[in-house]
């Protein structure tokens, strides 16, 4: 063929999309900076860890796929009780039980994913909201597998690999949650620049086309949720490892309220917009409930407001178009 | 048994109507506009804070301090509505649902700062307390008097959007907002009063739900669940799908509790998941 | 990785450990608290207890000053507990941990308090269990069962013998109807029916109605504070379920200021079990009470305030047994035993269990000079918690 | 009947009401293989109906549609596609924020089954978009291939819809006014394009440009009132006096 170069050089161009940024790199090593420069911020930093990796699992759905959801707590809750009750009933190693948890957490989302695929817009919303809630219920109806209200008790984590304690300090909890968040984010991020996830912009794009192409979009959303609920799930073990508890709050319509909010915050459909709103929210809720307990909400909300006015497509998105127009 | 069932109606469609008056704006909103407010909870609670303190520092009788609530409620949606929602028409659900979000957190403090965290009491005339016999069965006094209100409520409301101009143009405002606009409706007008009567009758709902389930800077993240439930049961921009949706949720909900007390929590769930799985636009939504 | 953190950490908790020792003048207490969100008015209240305490005590003990470190966990949050008690310990260098409004918040940090060997003082979180989980938790507001156990079995003494129990489905709830059920059954009434409401109810009509139905001799409920009791309270009158026709009994939570302004005559006769009494005739009490009021602007104190008050008063004492030594098994050692006179009563801590023994009060609503009240009909002296070692 | 087997696409007493309108009222239409057929009738005739029912988006009152001998009628839309029925939209129906690369690599990995594969790199699909790149390159849009589609012209949208049906690899093409919008002398271009269409494709047009339709169409539907007035070679078509009536018929007067 004549034109067998420019083939090539589409594919160079489909490459250069999904290669490493300089600020990634840069990123990540700043991630490693709480370990030197905050050590006493590591539990917080580890807490922000684990809802920035329950923000990426929303922004698959919700980002990438169009999945709008206001209960995706259940799945974080699923995966902190299955790895809490593991322990309790005497399987306290982290790794392993971590990864039960997700696959736990993963099956549940697949089978629920039938129903979710049936509706849209407002009952979307309003189907995954009652599903959390249920599941909620059911934690709190099953009080002697779960504690109730009072939360689970005698969760007890191994160290890590027979050698890593988790210390007061919280060394090991972020190096633990750390890793996680970085291995999960390395496979959405290939999942988004996958094949897949061309598909999920596609469903995103236009759903009407994509069964004019072919597209099984139902089970591509069915395969994507039952993800998202493991990598939800994976975080919900993750704080029920590194903290020992796990109560109702785990499963909450809060939970799942602030993980949409960090979510947009941060910017939608671009995974770091997900970490990035979660350290936003969460530090800022840190260091305005160190000044006043009781009113930090008050700047939250304006935060919220401001960021919506001046910064449509979240604070990433709004830095993303600050650094296009430098170029 | 019949008047164990009438007395569970009579309870669960009580609870209904006050679910009616505190969601019915956000349908009607949402079915016009498509924005999403989830802060419209919020306008029930600084409602509710109204009348406790109309009642409270000014000595105001109850029955006064419910159309107050209503003005008052209705006059701040204007305000909010002018200065901030209208920049948000556009702006796309997710950003819809961020920015009001941020506007129930701001509520909640200003509630918190201004009113503190008690939980406030409402002092209800003598002549609403208690409770009355009717064929062996003892109905109480202020539940059927919110069912007296919101059923007027209903009625003034279907009548003005059936016969008067107003209503004439929401109708069309709802049905199809470009083609009004392009019959040279004023859209942003009608929605601005809609949202006003809207915000007004959450105002009331909440003024009157004191009573019933306390008020406290909490009361707008808690009933937004609720509200969003009747919302989408109902279907979005019917007056008579809020009102079914709200009567057959707070039916549901006595009902289920007091037939399966074990089950009572998961009722109003399992009932919502059911009725959008095989209904998704709601029992009355058109779209 | 792994490793050198693992050796950073070694460092870093050295450092901080003797660099503590050394410069500190001020004791530091760190409060947890929901400050924020669902029970933000419990957070409040204690905290107001926490404060009266200061104020009329002065914030200096034993030649140091008292400096308080408030951190909200934003409602039941018992993993943001765990990390701010984690905070409060490595950053902020607390000396003592208190407040724990919420029971699985206080099992959260639980852990944080024997690993950091500090003192933990739960000032209400009322499951038996708490205590339990760190030989470093003292208690000094109430349990459940301490309340309800005996409160059952006053009722059968009282000649009640059938009680229908109506609780919020939740771990306080349940241990109440289990406590209560307990004495009741003990002395030898029987339970005609249970029933549980879901904890977030906003009507109760349908399961008054079921109460109603089964018309028992008396009836028990125990609800969460806030809206609910009055709202429940209504309820029972809407259906015709008032004394003196049936026994209506509760957790004092039943009838609190507010709930009872809101009942209006409808509270009359409602008999509950509380270990705090907002009109108990006693001059210790009036004077936390005036204080109180004059402090929040004429918010009356109540079971939260008191838990507060009363776990400043230990904090300060066990620091004067010390002399201002915050190691923590020294402090526990002087809470332990510690016996004093609260504006509730007299009360002191199980040397055993390092939870609260103390006075239990049945009251009756009576009217007192054209005001309805909370009025003390028996005094149960010295009750301890029921539960502890019965499940060994 | 010999013929059967050339009969790719068949289509029998098809029927649509919406309500008490008929739209679709006993539709039958059999294209055979490498056919190149267009529908024509005035607006309202229901041809965007039947192509719809054809493909699934519709599902028919009464009747049946078979596939290279299979029926299909109670098939989803997305499995016709899969058997090699295709179509086009009238109103560019397309992924605004993706490339063209990116749309038709989309549709051949659909195709092939390889979109599910979440673990491997877009750009590892080495196969998939050398033939995107093919067929992008058939339909003159090698150029603009890496450019999102929402700043294409609209001419070359156009193609694009043509694009990301081929990439199904029909047997069957429905192109629902592929040239709708286009300028006069651009939409011959493009239908020089359709008409170099591999021959074993079977391609089914709708078309209001009679000069067009006399042109490329080997034969003619005349679609009236949801009904099938005269199936035919252009020629008999032209010279039907019906069909001048009410379909040409302005142009007499």
């Amino acid at each position: 063929m004549t034109d067998s170069i420019a083939p090539i050089e589409s594919r160079d161009w489909l490459r250069r999309r999904s290669r490493w940024s300089p600020f990634e790199i840069l990123f990540w090593l700043a991630a490693l900076l709480p370990f030197i420069l905050f050590p006493t911020y590591l539990p917080l930093a580890s807490q922000i860890a684990i809802a920035a990796l329950f923000a990426i699992s929303v922004d698959l759905i919700l980002g990438y796929a169009g999945i709008v959801t206001l209960g995706h707590a259940m799945f974080f809750g699923l995966g902190a009780y299955f790895a809490g009750i593991i322990s309790v009933r005497g399987w306290g190693e982290p790794v392993s039980g971590l990864l039960m948890a997700g696959l736990f957490a993963g099956i549940i989302g697949y089978i629920v994913s039938f129903l979710i695929t049936r509706v849209q817009h407002l009952a979307l919303l309003m189907v995954t909201l009652g599903l959390g809630l249920l599941t909620y219920e059911l934690a709190n109806a099953l009080h002697d597998l779960t504690g109730g209200t009072d939360g689970l008790r005698g969760i007890r984590t191994w160290p890590i690999f027979g050698q890593f304690k988790f210390d007061l300090w919280g060394y090991t909890g972020y190096a633990y949650t750390l890793a996680l968040l970085f291995l999960c984010f390395l496979l959405s991020r290939r999942l988004v620049n996958s094949s897949f996830g061309l598909a999920l912009r596609g469903i995103r794009e236009n759903v009407k086309r994509m069964p004019a192409i072919g597209a099984d979009h139902k089970g591509h959303l069915r395969l994507v949720y039952a993800i998202s609920a493991a990598i939800a799930g994976l975080a919900g073990g993750l704080m029920a490892q590194t903290t020992n508890t796990v109560a109702l709050d785990s499963l909450s319509f809060e939970r799942s309220a602030d993980v949409v909010v960090m979510l947009i915050l941060g910017g939608t459909g671009r995974l770091y917009g997900a970490i990035l709103g979660t350290i936003i929210f969460l530090v800022a809720r840190d260091q305005l409930a160190g000044i006043n307990p009781q009113y930090w909400y008050f700047g939250i909300g304006l935060l919220l407001m401001v960021v919506v006015l001046f910064m449509p497509t979240g604070i990433l998105g709004f830095l993303a178009r600050i650094v296009d127009r430098r170029k | 048994m019949i008047s164990q069932i009438v007395i569970v109606l009579f309870d669960g469609f009580a609870f209904g109507m006050l679910l009616f008056l505190l969601s019915v704006g956000l349908s009607v909103t949402l079915g016009m506009m498509n924005f999403i407010n989830l802060a419209h909870g919020a306008f029930g609670m600084f409602g509710g804070y109204v009348a406790v303190t109309v009642m409270r520092q000014l000595g105001l009788p109850f029955l006064a301090a419910l159309p107050l609530a209503f003005i008052a409620m209705a006059l701040l949606s204007v305000l909010i509505e002018r200065s901030l929602f209208r920049r948000l028409y556009k702006a796309g659900e997710l950003n819809q649902v961020l920015f009001t979000i941020g506007v129930v957190f701001v509520a909640a403090a200003a509630a918190t700062f201004i009113f503190g965290t008690v939980q406030q009491v409402i002092i209800l005339p003598d002549w609403l307390r208690g409770s009355v016999e009717f064929g062996g069965v003892r109905f109480g006094i202020y539940r059927a008097f919110i069912i007296l209100v919101a059923l007027i409520i209903t009625a003034l409301l279907v009548f003005g959007l059936e016969r008067t101009r107003l209503g004439a143009q929401i109708r069309a405002a709802v049905d199809n907002q470009r083609m009004a606009q392009g019959l040279g409706l004023d859209v942003e007008r009608v929605f601005a009063i809609t949202f006003a009567l809207g915000c007004g009758l959450a105002g009331l709902g909440g003024a009157l739900a004191v009573e019933i389930i306390g008020l406290s800077p909490s009361f707008g993240f808690q009933m937004l669940v609720y509200v969003l439930i009747v919302v989408s049961v109902g279907g979005l921009g019917s007056i008579t799908g809020s009102f079914v949706g709200a009567a057959l949720l707070g039916i549901g909900d006595v009902a289920g509790k007091y037939f399966w007390p074990e089950i009572g929590s998961f009722l109003i769930y399992l009932l919502l998941v059911a009725i959008l799985l095989v209904r998704p636009l709601g029992l009355f939504g058109k779209r | 990785m792994l490793k050198r953190t693992a050796v950073a950490a070694v460092l870093g908790l050295g450092l901080t450990l003797s660099a503590g020792a050394m410069a500190q003048e001020t004791i530091k207490i760190g409060v947890i608290l929901p400050y924020s969100g669902p029970f933000a008015d419990a957070a409040n209240q204690l905290q107001a207890g926490i404060d009266l305490y200061i104020a009329e005590h002065g914030d200096e003990v034993a030649g140091r000053k008292i400096e308080l470190i408030k951190r909200d966990t934003g409602g039941p949050a018992p993993d943001v507990a765990r990390r701010l008690a984690q905070e409060l310990v490595v950053r902020d260098n607390v000396d003592i941990l208190a407040g724990f409004a919420l029971t699985p918040e206080a099992l959260g940090a639980a852990e944080i308090a024997t690993e950091a060997q500090k003192l933990m003082v739960v000032m209400n979180a009322a499951t038996s269990v708490v205590t339990e989980q760190s030989p470093y938790i003292v208690r000094t507001s109430v349990t459940i069962p301490q309340l309800n156990y005996s409160f059952g079995k006053w009722a059968y003494e009282q000649g009640i013998r059938e009680a229908y129990t109506l609780v919020a489905d939740y771990g306080p709830g349940i241990d109440a109807e289990a406590s209560f059920a307990k004495g009741f059954t003990e002395m030898g009434g029987t339970i005609v029916g249970a029933d549980r409401t879901p904890v977030a109810n906003p009507d109760f009509s349908a399961y008054v109605q079921r109460v109603a139905d089964a018309s028992p001799e008396a009836v028990y409920i125990f609800v969460p504070g806030g809206a609910q009791p009055a709202a429940i309270g209504k309820a029972l009158v809407d259906r015709g379920l008032a004394p003196p026709d049936i026994k209506v009994l509760g957790q004092g939570e039943l009838t609190h200021p507010e709930a009872l302004e809101s009942m209006g005559e409808t509270a009359r006769g409602i008999i509950t079990t509380f270990h705090y009494t907002l009109e108990r005739d006693d001059p210790l009490n009036k004077a936390y009470v005036e204080g109180y009021t004059a402090a929040n602007n004429g918010r009356e104190p109540d079971l939260f305030s008191i838990g507060g008050y009363d776990g400043m008063h230990l904090i300060y004492e066990a620091l004067k047994a010390t002399n201002g030594d915050t190691n923590g098994d020294a402090l526990v050692e002087a809470a332990k035993g510690m016996a004093w006179d609260s504006p509730r009563g007299p009360m002191s801590i199980d040397p055993e269990t390092r939870d609260v023994i103390q006075t239990v009060y049945i009251r009756e609503i009576q009217e007192v000079d054209g005001e309805l009240q909370n009025v003390i009909v028996q005094e149960i002296p010295d009750v301890k918690d029921p539960l502890h070692g019965a499940a060994k | 009947m010999m013929a059967d087997e050339d009969i790719v696409l068949r289509a029998e007493a098809l029927r649509k009401n919406f309500g008490k309108l008929e739209v679709t009222r006993d539709v039958a239409i059999s294209l055979p293989r490498g056919a190149r057929h267009a529908l024509i009738g005035p607006n309202g005739a229901g041809k965007t109906t039947l192509i719809n029912l054809l493909t699934g988006q519709l599902k028919p009152d009464a009747g049946r549609i078979e596939l290279e001998g299979g029926d299909i009628t109670g098939l989803a839309p997305a499995h016709r596609v899969r058997r090699g029925l295709s179509r086009t939209f009238q109103i560019n129906t397309l992924f605004p924020d993706l490339t063209p690369i990116e749309a038709v690599a989309l549709a051949v990995m659909e195709r092939e089954r390889t979109a599910g594969q979440f673990w491997k790199r877009l750009a590892a699909h080495g196969d998939a978009i050398e033939e995107s790149f093919t067929i992008l390159g058939q339909l003159g849009l090698a150029d603009v291939a890496t450019r999102t589609t929402r700043t294409l012209p609209y001419g070359q949208q156009r193609l694009l819809e043509i694009a990301l049906a081929l990439a199904t690899r029909p047997r069957v093409l429905l192109l629902d006014e592929p040239a709708a919008g286009v300028p006069k002398d651009e939409s011959a271009a493009l239908f020089s394009v359709i008409a170099g269409l591999p021959s074993d494709i079977s391609v089914l047009f709708i078309e209001h440009d009679m000069d067009i339709v006399f042109k490329f169409a080997s034969r003619i539907i005349v679609l009236v009132g949801g009904g099938v007035l005269l199936e035919a070679d252009p020629e008999t078509v032209r010279s039907d006096p019906r069909v001048r009536e009410v379909y040409l018929g302005h142009g007499h007067g």
